[in-house]
């Protein structure tokens, strides 16, 4: 096993990480930018090596700063994390050389599925159902007479790109061009490259992955599927294990072409292949995500795996400890995504202060968290902050446990996506679990069905009111005793109906 | 004390009497309502029990109960006898700006000087957190000014369109 | 299934209860005194009635306030944790008589597990092993006598007593005097009934206990056992499943005894039969615990049965959902009890306010927790605040991540056990599964070996004390800049050795 | 600035140079000590890391590193060289109070006034939280003084006995 481990990462994921090294008994090494200084993963690794400011290009994404720190700290190994420099084949190589184990794929495999055009053509050839679609880096022109032939709706996305990033759906002719250009504007600044290709759009689809778990010995096995229809501008919110759409025929099926897939670029360590089911139960080949995916603790509250964990033993050497066989997916497993954003204002990210924490627990929760009270959240990062993840017995339950989590979630200071994952547990065609790609969209267009309380609110809200009216008029009387503690009680019995 | 209460748009007369009872509506209700901390407030009301997240801001109360947002206005009875002499407060009228609601980089604008728009019409795409984010109208108008252009690093809350 | 529960407890295992309602869509009632007007269980549960003040003599044990608030409430059952009226057959039977589902054995089943002597007499004729001592309510003298006949060391025990309470060790006749009135004091104090007897002290021994689950229709089974030596005054501090000591043969014995013992007395709903077990491998019925334990997550860690959400099936008659081979053991559970007590200064109890609040979280791990931040610990109540549970594949594991979720809780303004803890997690007989009853007797007899830094805390100390004298200075000058933040970096790379 | 801290009775000097740098008994050491919340404090120290809790007390600080507890004072250059001219401060001298560390009911009381006692021997029984705690003596010395008597209720810091 690993001397030490360096995680070149931040917020929860890099906490996950450094909890897994410590219940192996391995040292960790924490990096950090400027405002991460009391961040969670510093104070929880047992070293940590300042990077840089604030911009992720100057410190988390500085190849040279991260792997010089390994060095001069003694680490033998890296975990990327997911974003960052996870899929950077270029920083896997880097790792490489510098004789440091990249906790993740060969440089090989990631640039074999980085490139979403050659993953396509390798997946084919692999007889791995693909969706169909062009090459990469067709021009504007290309493109129309393209989508003619696919036949609309189409999608238009980055060559370079992952996470929605540079993503656009298009419904007509007319609607192209504009889509065309916003795709290129996003993949140029957040890849460096403006390439775009199209694919034909399965719909209605779910977005259903394979977790891969992949040795150096020439083992593979897949953990199963997991649910991540809902999803925001092709940001996931909500994913769970398994899919209400999967059965153990297709769970079967998927997961050996999954195997495949993996298996035709060499791959070692954990991945996901992402494909697109369509209703028809005809499913095709997305992209394989190279890494830990946000998503896999509901794949390990299912199976019983530690990703994490087998992610270490693999890369260091290790043969997998599990067969195909050994796998059973046991219950039903829900994660929320909880994220700085406002969902009652079109999910803009917030910043601030984290005033108050209170985070739920007891049975069958889990919560994989970078908060702490007195956090400053910053605008720097993804906005993702903590996940909340359930388990149950049967996924009523789940829904059931996850309501109530949620329930006793409190984060004071900052607006959260909270209020948005309430309405999903409380939705009919959530629990019904029939869901596709377009469910959020639904959502918003439906009114809010949960409960509304306005004349408790109107009470509240008075007492609140009366209570600053009284304070003013303390302070602007010195000599009167406050009354202590902040409180009003109306419990004469008198006054009950 | 009587306060009137408007919880997104719907009024409640709540009574807050000098011993403490309330009255909702001139009923008497069973309400005791602490504040755990700063924005986290638990209600017993007949005995139900409530917790909620308040947030004050310019206009009023912004309340998190359930997973549902309520946005309040509180008026008490002596705000209301000064009022009611005037007649009632109009429509806001005069030029809306339209802001940067965090910070970002301007990637296009969408609209030009002279240009009527609809409600919820992209007017200005900022680019935060990696993300393209439309900035919309949030009313019908005519767009008066335009104080950005592509490139433009904004601050949150630098005025990007005014509106008429 | 019940239309509404009336939860007539308190603290954590009040939140266990109404969370396990609650995803069931069962609605609850919280009762509370005075200082828990705040408490996470009158925040969680859907309703909540003031039932008096501080003293539970006034408030959690007083039966006609609690039942008369579960029929304005029109609770049909009443769950009454542990503690206060959970082992009251009064209570139970005043619950029948009201109409109400008393969530627990029948009075008949807790009266006669309740009276020690007659459990021992039934026990014996039941063909239970128990362990050799005398009648209740001996005199001194008798005792004195039967004591010799025994033979030394020997236990005095309340007659009426449990939890530790009146109970005393001696191992010479010289103390035996001392030892029967100070366990009369405090058997009289807190029961009202000043009776003991003796039996013979089983050395070295293990606590362990087994959990026992019976329907209304004539099912009982067992779901293993717990090991719960390490104890502190008969208190215990920590538990863990399965135990070190116990084979599958010897769990499948014991469980068959425990069984047979809850059918005794006719036993319904979830129940716990203590035994000591001695070096030889023999085994000895101590007491049947009518009620849910403190230490019951660890069982459903490892057996993934929810023994709160089985009470309340059991209680609305239906057939229990498990036969005795479902139940498999699968992985290892700890629970550490977090109590307000300071472990260096002979665990006496805190109280204070919650400055600070952190709590564990991540794969593994579970707490149940009636902490808040801003919570006043009250000295009215019993001082176990929360407790931490984890799971692990291995007991090695499970130790690991312990450890790890030790280090990760903060609780700021309040001293707990927690340090304590961190101890056990690192001693090398806790390790090595080297467990009896005197455990913690000899942990502290010995020097803790936890690693020590004083050249940390000495530069830690001095920047504290630099930056109180520079905040008195700057108070003295006003006119000064104040740094902020609040912060010294010592980063210049030049003085790196 | 100099300070001279007694860590459980060991002595660190740690000198705080006017830029930040840190000398612990003359070599340089990497530290950056912040403020989490209140009483918790995140260090790093040539690039370890560790999380203290700091209680404040009378006599000094009350810090807590990954379980374990280490007892500290702190004396600044300035203040030991004003006391260089004294001898060293002796001793404690005079009475030593005894107080009861909870709220609490009085059981028993062990000792009587001129008694000796040992350092640890019990000296009063006082019932708290349903249990019953042995208060024990600090140190050896001899009884002066006995203010309580069975069944008297005492608050937390009643003084029970006082050793001379």
């Amino acid at each position: 096993m690993f001397r030490k481990v360096l995680v070149a990462n931040r917020g929860e994921i890099a906490v996950r990480i450094i909890r897994a090294c410590q219940e192996l008994g391995i040292p960790t090494v924490a990096v950090y930018s400027e405002p991460d200084r009391l961040a969670l993963h510093v104070r929880y690794a047992d070293e940590a090596y300042y990077i840089g400011p604030a911009p992720a290009t100057e410190s988390y994404l500085r190849m040279d700063r991260i792997i010089q720190v390994a060095k001069e700290a003694g680490a033998d190994a890296i975990h990327p994390g997911y974003g960052f420099l996870a899929e950077n084949a270029d920083f896997a190589q880097a790792c490489r050389d510098a004789g440091i184990t990249f906790i993740g794929p060969p440089p090989e495999a990631i640039r074999a599925m980085g490139d979403k055009v050659q993953a396509r053509r390798t997946m084919m050839a692999a007889g791995v159902p693909v969706v169909p679609g062009t090459a990469e880096g067709i021009t504007d022109e290309e493109a129309l007479a393209a989508a003619e032939t696919l036949g609309y709706p189409i999608l238009v996305k980055a060559a370079a790109g992952g996470g929605g990033k540079g993503m656009r759906t298009v419904h007509s002719p007319e609607e192209l061009p504009r889509a065309l250009a916003a795709a290129r504007r996003e993949a140029k600044a957040a890849f460096g490259d403006d390439r775009v290709y199209l694919e034909k759009l399965i719909h209605p689809a779910r977005h259903v992955e394979i977790q891969i778990l992949a040795d150096e010995h020439g083992h593979v096995i897949h953990l199963g599927e997991r649910e991540c229809s809902i999803q925001r501008r092709h940001q996931k919110l909500l994913e769970e294990a398994p899919s209400t759409a999967v059965d153990s025929d297709l769970r079967r099926r998927m997961g050996e072409v999954a195997v495949r897939a993996a298996q035709a670029v060499g791959y070692t360590n954990a991945g996901t292949v992402e494909f697109l089911l369509g209703p028809d139960g005809n499913f095709y080949f997305l992209e394989m995500n190279t890494r830990l995916q946000v998503e896999h603790p509901v794949t390990e509250m299912v199976t019983g795996v530690d990703i994490v964990k087998e992610q270490l033993f693999v890369a260091a050497g290790r043969t997998l400890r599990w067969r195909q066989e050994d796998i059973r997916m046991k219950g039903w497993a829900i994660e929320c995504r909880i994220t700085a954003e406002d969902p009652f204002n079109n999910f803009l990210p917030t910043g601030g202060k984290v005033t108050y924490l209170h985070e739920p627990s007891g049975p069958g929760v889990r919560v994989d968290s970078s908060l702490y009270g007195g956090m400053e959240v910053s605008l720097h990062y993804d906005p993702m902050v903590a996940k909340l993840i359930v388990w149950g017995e049967t996924r009523e339950e789940a829904i059931l446990r996850m309501r109530r989590a949620l329930e006793e979630y409190r984060i004071g200071g900052v607006r959260t996506s909270i209020p948005f994952h309430i309405q999903v547990m409380h939705n009919d065609a959530f629990i019904a679990g029939r869901l596709d790609t377009r469910f959020v969209e639904r959502l918003f267009a439906e009114p809010n069905t949960l409960p509304r309380e306005p004349q408790v609110v109107a009470v509240a809200a008075a007492l609140i009111q009366r209570e600053r009216e009284r304070r003013t008029a303390i302070r602007l009387k010195p000599h009167r005793r406050l009354p202590s503690p902040w409180r009003w009680a109306a419990r004469l019995e008198a006054v009950r109906p | 004390m009587k306060y009137f209460v408007q919880v997104d748009g719907e009024e409640f007369e709540v009574e807050i009497l000098e011993d403490g009872r309330v009255l909702l509506a001139g009923q008497p209700v069973h309400a005791d309502l602490v504040q755990v901390h700063e924005d986290l407030y638990s209600l017993l009301m007949d005995h139900a029990s409530y917790e909620l997240m308040v947030e004050r801001g310019e206009k009023g109360y912004r309340v998190l109960l359930g997973g549902v947002l309520y946005n309040v206005q509180v008026e008490d009875e002596r705000r209301r006898r000064l009022l009611a002499g005037r007649s009632k407060p109009a429509a806001p009228v005069g030029d809306m700006h339209v802001k940067a609601p965090i910070p970002g980089l301007i990637v296009k604008v969408e609209v030009e000087v002279g240009q009527h728009v609809r409600a919820d019409q992209p007017l200005v795409i900022l680019e935060a957190m990696k993300m393209e984010n439309e900035i919309r109208a949030p009313q019908a108008g005519i767009v008066r000014e335009v104080r950005v252009s592509p490139g433009d690093s904004v601050e949150q809350g630098a005025v990007l369109v005014v509106l008429g």
